[in-house]
Order: C-alpha cells, then structure tokens, then sequence
C-alpha cells in the first residue's frame, strides 16, 4: 500500500536535493507549497483535529462519506514541511477507501509515501495527520454505534 | 565576582577544553549554536565531578570520616564559589535542580504563604514557561491574579504599563533578566528599584544572565534570583536559587525530609538553619561540585569579557543575517540591549524545517516556542528558528550558518 | 527485572570496577561500610556520564539535531531500564532527585487534594524524617492526623497495631521497605494487600530495598514507590517516583515550567502526558542517563544475588559482632527478616567517637540519628553506629571492622 | 591562655594511644570517664543550654558570680568524648576569671587545651561547650542592662 503512491509522486525526486537534507526531497518542498487536498468540506461526517505540542503543529481533516467509503477528504491547518506533506499523502491514499481500511493503515504507509527516513522528533511531525485520521474515524464510529 | 583584565577571548584555546568540539558530526566539525538551551561542559567540569566519583565519594554534612569530610568541604566550596559568583552570602544560596524548581520553590514556600486572594502578581509576556506555570498555579490556589506587561515591537519592555501595573496595587513581580527568545536585557535593576519603592518584592530570571554576563545581586537590588548550571558550563540537575537572608529566614520550608531539619518528632518538626532549610534529603552533590568547576572556569575567562565576545558575535551575526532575503529577526537590533540570542523566521518557512535542514549541515539551532508560548502568540508566530552564543563560537560558523541559511533559502523557494 | 542465574557474587571482580577502591585511604585499603547512605559508584556509570558529556551533550525531547536526539533516546531509554527493573511501565516511572523528592511530590500533588481535614495518615515509628517530615506538612495544612506504628524491642512492626489503626479508618499510608536503622524487612506486600481492602492506598519508601533485592511493584501492588539513584551504584541527584498509571493521570502537577506543558495561554495551561507532566524543567539528563547504567550493572549480577550476597555478610558480621563484650545490635538478629544494615551501641561511648576512631583505623561508618529520630526516641538512645554493606564488602573487611571494635573497647574502657 | 591548663592535664598522654586515634589521647577519654565540674549549681546566675544538631549533643552550663568574677562553674548534659572534655576544660579554664575575661576566649584556646587537631564535623563538638557559655554570659549581660 501507499507504495504504489509514493513512488508516482516521488517520480525524480527522491533522494537529497544538493546535498542539503536527506529528509527534504522536492516531493515534499512542492507539496509543503502546493499541498494537494487542502481546504475544508461542506457539512462533513467525520472532523477531526488534533496538535503537535513539541511543535505547535496543527491538523485539521474532514471526511465526506458514502456509506462507509471515503468520498472526499480535505485537511487544513498549519506546520512544517514534514507534517503538510504527510497531510497531502495520506489524504490522497485514503481517498475512495473504506474507513475500515483506512483504519489499517499505519507507520510504514506514512514512511514509505514520503520516501524518507526520520528520527523520533520529525516522526511525530510525520504521523500527526494519521493520528488525527483515526481520532476522528474512531469517534464517528463511537458516535454511530458501529464498534 | 573576580576582576580579571578586559581582554579578548582565546576561542582556539578554549575549545581544546570542550570534548564535543574533538568529534566530527556527520563528517563536518560540529558547530552548536544552541547555547541558550544548554551548553557544552570543559573537560575541567567534567573532571571535578568525575574525581569526586573517584577519590572522595560520599555524602555530605553527617558522615564522620575523613571522604564524607571532603565530600562536604567541596560541596560547600562550591556554595562560596556561586555566591561570590553572583557577590551573595552563602547562606542566600539554595542548591536546586534548574531554574524552574528554584522559581517553584519561591511560589511554594514564599508565595503559599504571602499571596492572599485578589492579590495581583506581575509577569511579562516575554517570560520562559517555568517563569509562568508556576504563578499560575499559585494564583489559582488564592484566588488571585497575574498581570503582564506587553512588549514594543521591536522586543522591548513597555515600561510605561510596567509602571502603570506597579502603581494599581501589585503584591510580587517575576521577571526575566533577558529573554530566551528575543535576547532582550531587561533594565532590571531600575525595575527593582522602582517596584521596591512601591513595597514589591521581585525575583529575576537569570537562565540566560548568569551564563552570560556579571550577574551582582546586590547591585541589582532583587529579593530572589534563580539561574541553571547546565546553561553555564556546568552539569544538569544542578541550579541555583538566591534569597534575602531576611526572607530565606522568615519563609517555611518547601520540600520536608532529612538534612533540613534541626529536631524531629513524630509530630512536630524544627528547621535547620539557611540555606540548608531549603535542601531536603541527599543532595546533587557532584553536581554542585562541577557547577563550581564551571564558576571558576568562567571566572578565570572573567564574565566582562564573557559578554564582550557574545556582543561581537551577536552584532557581527545580525549585521550578515539582515541580508539574507526573506529574513525575519525578532527583537531590538541594538547589540547593547540584548544578548547572544537570535531569534528569526525565513519566508514562510515552518521554523522545524529549517532546524531540520540545518542539523543535516552539521548545525545545531534550535526551533520551535522556546516553552514561550505566549510569547509566540504576542508575535503572531507558531514559532522561531533561533541561534544563540557563548564562549566557544566564533565568526566563521556564523559564515557558516549564513551560508547554510542562503541555500536553505533556494531549496525552499522563499 | 532480568533473571540471571544464581550464583555467589564475584567481590573481586567488582571491586576492580570501582576506582575508589584503588586507592588507599591514610595507607590502609579503604573500607567502606556506609552504604546506606550513599553507595560507590562503578567505571560503568561515570563513563555513561563522561559519554554523555563528551559525545553528545544536549537537552532534551525539543532538539532538532541529532545530538539531540540522541539524548532524548539516552534519556528515555533509562526510564525504560529503571522501569522493567521494578517491573513498572516507563510512564509510570517519574525521573526526581531523590527519594525526599519523590515522597513530597506525592505529599504535594495527591496529597493537597485527597487529604481532608480529619484524615488520618499511617507511619511507622521507624520511617526516615523524609517519610515523616512531608506528612507532618500536609497534616499541619490540612488539619489531618497521623498516626505511627510502634515495634517490638526486636525491631519488628506491631503488626497487630497495623490492623487496628487500618480498621479505625486511615486515608493514606507511607510506609518504609527495609529500615535504615534497623534493617527490617517490613512485610510490604502483606501490608499493602490489607491496605487496599480497606481502601487505603501505600506508598513503599524503598530507598533501602530497591539497591539491595528485587523489588517488583506489581508484586507488592503499592501505589506509589520512592527509591535514589545514589544508593544504587548511580549518581546523586537522580531520584524515581513510580506511581499507578491512574493515579498518576488524576494528580495535578507539582513543579509547573517548561516540558510538562501541553499548551501554555497567559492564564491558563494544559499538562503533558505522565510521565513528562510531573518532570519541570530541563532535567538531570546526565544523572538518569548514569542511573540507567547502573541497573545495567545491578542486572549483569542479578538483584537475587546481591541480595544473598548481603544477607551472607549480615549473617557472619551479626555472629562475629555479638561476641563483642559490651555491644548493643538493634533490631532482629534473623536475616531473612533483615536487610544488610546493623545499628549498634559499645558500651557507654557516644556512636560519634566510635566512627571517629574507626575512620582513623580506615574503616568508614555512620553514627548519629540516621535521620530517623523518632525511632532513636523509641529506642531510647541518642543515636547508633551502623555498618551497612553493598555487592564490594567481604568477610575480611568485617573481620577487620570487628578486630578495630574489640581496640576500640580496650582503648575506651567499655 | 589555655595553654598551661592542657600541659599540666595532658601530661605524658599527648598523642595517639595504641596507634587507635589521633584525637582520642588518654586525657580525653579519661576525662569522657571522669568529667571536671559535672553537676548542678543552686541559683546560678547564668544559665544557658544547646545542642549540636548534627549529633545530639546537649550541653548546660550553669555559673554563680561575684560581681565580675565567675566564682563557680558547672556543667551537664550528654554527649560524645571530645564534647564531654572540652566542657571538662572549659570550666576549668574560666573558673576565677572575669565574664569579659571568658568571653574573649576563642576556637583556639579550646583546641589548645585539647592538645589535638580535628575535623570540621568534630570541631563542631568541640566548640559546643565554648559557644553555649558566651550564649548564657551574653543574655546575662542583656538582661541585666550591661551591655
Ligand atoms: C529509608 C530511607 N528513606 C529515605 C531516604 C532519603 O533518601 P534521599 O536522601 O536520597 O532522598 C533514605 C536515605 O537516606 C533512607 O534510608
Ligand atoms: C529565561 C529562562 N527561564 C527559565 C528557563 C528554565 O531553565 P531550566 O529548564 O534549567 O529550569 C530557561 C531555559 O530553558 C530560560 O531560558
């Protein structure tokens, strides 16, 4: 999974620009300037938004369903590179897919769409959007009685 | 504080001190511009508590044999050698582990018992978070207030509320010496002056003073003062809290167990004398004894001299900085007013990027809300990137860092 | 806690390990029998230290940098040593200063807001003032009671006493594991178990039981436990709270300041999880991160053996010393019921100048009221001299502390 | 001062016994046994306790005047071997002195009549005694408006 994506979207990129960063490919400079999927969504199902306290990073994602697959999905918010671009990636990987299956995915997903290796720090940076995913697909599921 | 001859620092010299600076990280010679967070430690530090391990290892004020003797010589040495540091007694010197447990110890044992509801406590809004919480805490458990005094754009103090604040009823004031952010040397002194003549106490903030500049308590004038070892050459878990005798002596202790106290019932207890009342159980002793390696390894480099080089670096810093385009730099650009601290954003850059970028390169800065939040909020900012100097830097790593910066600057297309 | 296999301790092995048996002390080999007040510390901890400084010396969990980080990991990664060592989770596992810190964090944050006037809270005549002080604080602010459990002359708990006190209605217990003075192995598990079924919730002062035999807080099922790092081969200033994770999440802070923050406004803030909620302030980075070695060196030997180890010294210094005319042993002579500590009095002479006498002979002691008055007033003696062991001391060493003994006695006339 | 008391008390026992210790001479230990001036005096005129916190050490000094002159000295308490002879001394020492006379006694005149060198933590025992008696001659001297 997630694979599949990532090595589209990665396409030349991969790898440290000049030498710079090994974390910072041009994938994730262009999505940090063009995020994909960013906006918000008229009276969505699922919201949901959480924060980053070591970095102040702040996620918001909002889901459209159809039954239980993924109509639309959109986030907003504001935070680093890493976060915004994760954003991007997981939005577009989940889209058309059952919550259920949104519900699996995990770390390795998030790592392998954006083709970088990290530490512990940026990895929080990383997984933010994820985290907020599931808080939200979890209360929607709380609130409708499906557990 | 010890005189010694105005005279510029031997940086070449010092950093054969610093271990850190013998490795390479990532293959490039390590350039640490993160200072105001914590320093590095000389090899004289490393070594007084290493022979403290070694030689006289023992604990301290009750042992009758000859290690446990030196033990407490050494230890109390070290109280003599920080007051002189700060031109205190010894007895106004309280051991405690950072900055933050000395202010808490204050807002416990003083405040807890002189802070009545509806009283008024004044901070600023350029305070670090442990210069927050903890009145936070207390004003919540008395029912009274805290009041801030805002900032001028360009980083400094609005004295007029200062004054306006302190004339409308004020019960304490806390206050940082200077900023950890935007490198602003408050005029404490005058503050003090003022708020005394108006009956209010004051403690000053001196994480980022004590390091980095004469710090003369009774020149200042304030009722307490609190700084960290780990940010002035010294180890972690070590810090200091300064006290007017008067009040040390009038305040009820904070933390109860043994070395604290005089005589002990089962229901009922005595205090021992200032400034042991205040340092419960068995203390940081190596700790204390490397923060006094690293008072006298200040003092020989002569603190006047300290803040002259951190000045040249800084001024030298924002004059190549201003250029980079794109570029935000918070705070006064007057290198007399502020300290070896440099806070900034590039274009719209999240500032964790940059530091990303930058570690990569070989460069340690730090990013983020410098546990000043509101502060953060005051500048409408998620946060700053943000260099900061001392002893062991020099001008080629600000090059450096520059030059770093100019490519940072291309790759994200600011 | 790791298992190793059972076999007898290698005192020459380890002793090697410890640079402060490689020297000599007034000419003699250094004998070191004060243990429980602060143990020596290996090669391997000062060198996780020295590593820190010298390698990677940084703060912690807000670095970008890879030094940084690095710490960070150092850090956390002790935590998880120090808690499988006590079989605890890592957020359960608060890092303090020492075992004082970590009972008046408990006093301050559950204790200001479970105790209630008319509580009453359960000691025991033999706790340390650290486990009596903090009570007496509480007890003095809230108008609450306390209550102390008496000993047989054998030095054991009344355990009678225990159950009755627990039947008449008691909030909180504080109760210590093994006595310092006495050496008492108080039967935790027994007691905590009776506790609970009556809902009161324990706290196990363990800073004589966790350096010196496996202590599994699952098994005990306390709800909080207090040890330091010092007396377990680690540095001073490194203390451990654990705490029930439940617990834990329903207390309100003790130190408010940077990094147990989630989010900070002018007037209000919002706390980080456990563990990090109750850790003010940059932290004794090195000390945990020494702390960590030292229960890797504890677990290479096997916390089963060094308790057999102790209770074999106890054994033959018990039988050695009782046949010394004129000497006084407190507490019970059964060494299953005791931990490696022995209290005794010669005759007429003042516990002072019997450990003055023995420091001339080289042989390091304590003497005085160990911090525990209380109990002194229940033996009905100014204070005691105590000779305690740890994994270094052999029989020869006992030999010779008992041979300067019988002098000793000639010299005084006792 | 001080001086031709110790000698004359010390006599041949200067020095270590049996090698044991420095600072247990056989004068101190002898006079651990058998304490000078130990007791109580009727009405005194000065009077005056403390102790030693690290210790326990407890010592009472109690003293009848003529006018001046300190015509009796006793003292009480317990306490370890050094603090026991220094009190011993002490007494000796002032008996037929003037107050002023006694107070201008200092750490050195007691560690001469010791005739031994210590360490801090025992020096404290040590002084005990002196610092208890110029305590009483000093609240004495307050109370009876002479100061
Ligand atoms: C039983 C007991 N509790 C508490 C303490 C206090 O330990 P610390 O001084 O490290 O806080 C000690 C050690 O002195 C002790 O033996
Ligand atoms: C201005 C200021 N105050 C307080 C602190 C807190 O210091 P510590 O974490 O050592 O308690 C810091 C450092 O982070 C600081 O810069």
């Amino acid at each position: 999974m997630g694979n599949r994506l990532s090595s589209k979207l990665l396409g030349e990129g991969k790898g440290g620009i000049q030498g710079m960063s090994e974390i910072y490919t041009r994938m994730i400079i262009d999505l940090y300037r063009n995020p994909l999927n960013y906006g918000e969504i008229e009276k969505p199902d699922i919201k949901a938004k959480d924060t980053n306290p070591i970095c102040g990073d702040i996620i918001e994602i909002q889901i459209k369903l159809n039954k239980d697959i993924i109509k639309d999905v959109k986030f907003n918010g504001k935070g680093c590179a890493i976060s915004m671009a994760s954003a991007s990636l997981l939005t577009e990987m989940i889209k058309g897919k059952s919550i259920d299956e949104s519900l699996k995915m995990d770390k390795n997903d998030i790592l392998d769409a954006l083709g970088i290796k990290m530490s512990l720090v940026r990895l929080k940076c990383a997984l933010l959007p994820l985290r907020t995913l599931k808080m939200g697909i979890y209360s929607y599921l709380g609130k409708s009685d499906k557990v | 504080m010890r005189k010694v001859p105005r005279k510029p620092i031997d940086v070449e010299k010092i950093r054969k001190d610093f271990p850190i600076f013998n490795q390479k990280i990532k293959g490039m010679p390590y350039i640490y511009l993160d200072n105001a967070a914590t320093s590095q430690r000389p090899n004289q530090v490393i070594k007084a508590m290493n022979d403290y391990y070694q030689m006289y290892n023992a604990t301290i004020h009750r042992a009758l044999y000859e290690l446990g003797e030196k033990a407490t010589d050494a230890y109390e040495e070290s109280r003599e050698k920080v007051a002189k540091f700060i031109n205190a007694s010894p007895e106004e010197v309280i051991f405690v582990r950072n900055t933050t447990e000395a202010i808490n110890l204050v807002a416990y044992s003083w405040g807890r018992s002189n802070i009545k509801e509806g009283d008024k406590i004044l901070l600023t809004v350029m305070e670090h978070h442990s210069n927050i919480i903890p009145w936070q805490l207390l004003a919540k458990e008395k029912k009274a207030h805290l009041e801030f005094i805002d900032i001028y754009d360009n980083g400094l103090l609005k004295m007029d509320e200062f004054e306006k604040f302190i004339g409308e009823g004020i019960r304490f004031m806390s206050l940082v010496h200077v900023s950890n952010v935007l490198g602003t040397v408050n005029p404490v002194k005058k503050m003090v002056d003022y708020a005394h003549k108006n009956g209010v106490l004051v403690l000053i903030d001196a994480a980022q003073s004590a390091p980095h500049m004469p710090v003369d308590v009774h020149d200042i004038g304030c009722d307490f003062l609190a700084f960290s070892g780990h940010k002035m050459l010294g180890p972690t878990g070590i810090g200091v809290l300064y006290g007017k005798r008067e009040l040390l002596e009038n305040m009820g202790p904070f933390l109860g167990g043994g070395d604290m106290i005089k005589e002990v019932h089962l229901r009922e207890a005595s205090w021992n004398e200032i400034p042991w009342k205040f340092e419960a159980g068995t203390p940081n002793i190596a700790g204390a004894i490397g923060l006094g390696a690293a008072v006298d390894y200040l003092n020989n480099i002569g603190m006047e001299n300290v803040k002259e080089h951190e000045k040249e670096l800084t001024k030298y810093a924002l004059d190549k900085m201003m250029r980079i385009k794109g570029i935000n730099i918070y705070g006064t650009k007057n290198v007399e007013l502020r300290g070896g601290v440099i806070s900034f954003n590039l274009g719209d850059m999240h500032p964790h990027d940059l530091a990303s970028i930058l570690d990569n390169e070989g460069i340690s800065i730090r990013a983020g809300h410098h546990c000043a939040q509101p502060l953060m909020d005051r500048l409408g900012v998620v946060g700053t990137a943000r260099a900061s100097f001392y002893i062991y830097n020099t001008e080629w790593e600000i090059d450096y860092l520059v030059n770093s910066l100019e490519k940072v600057r291309e790759v994200f297309k600011v």
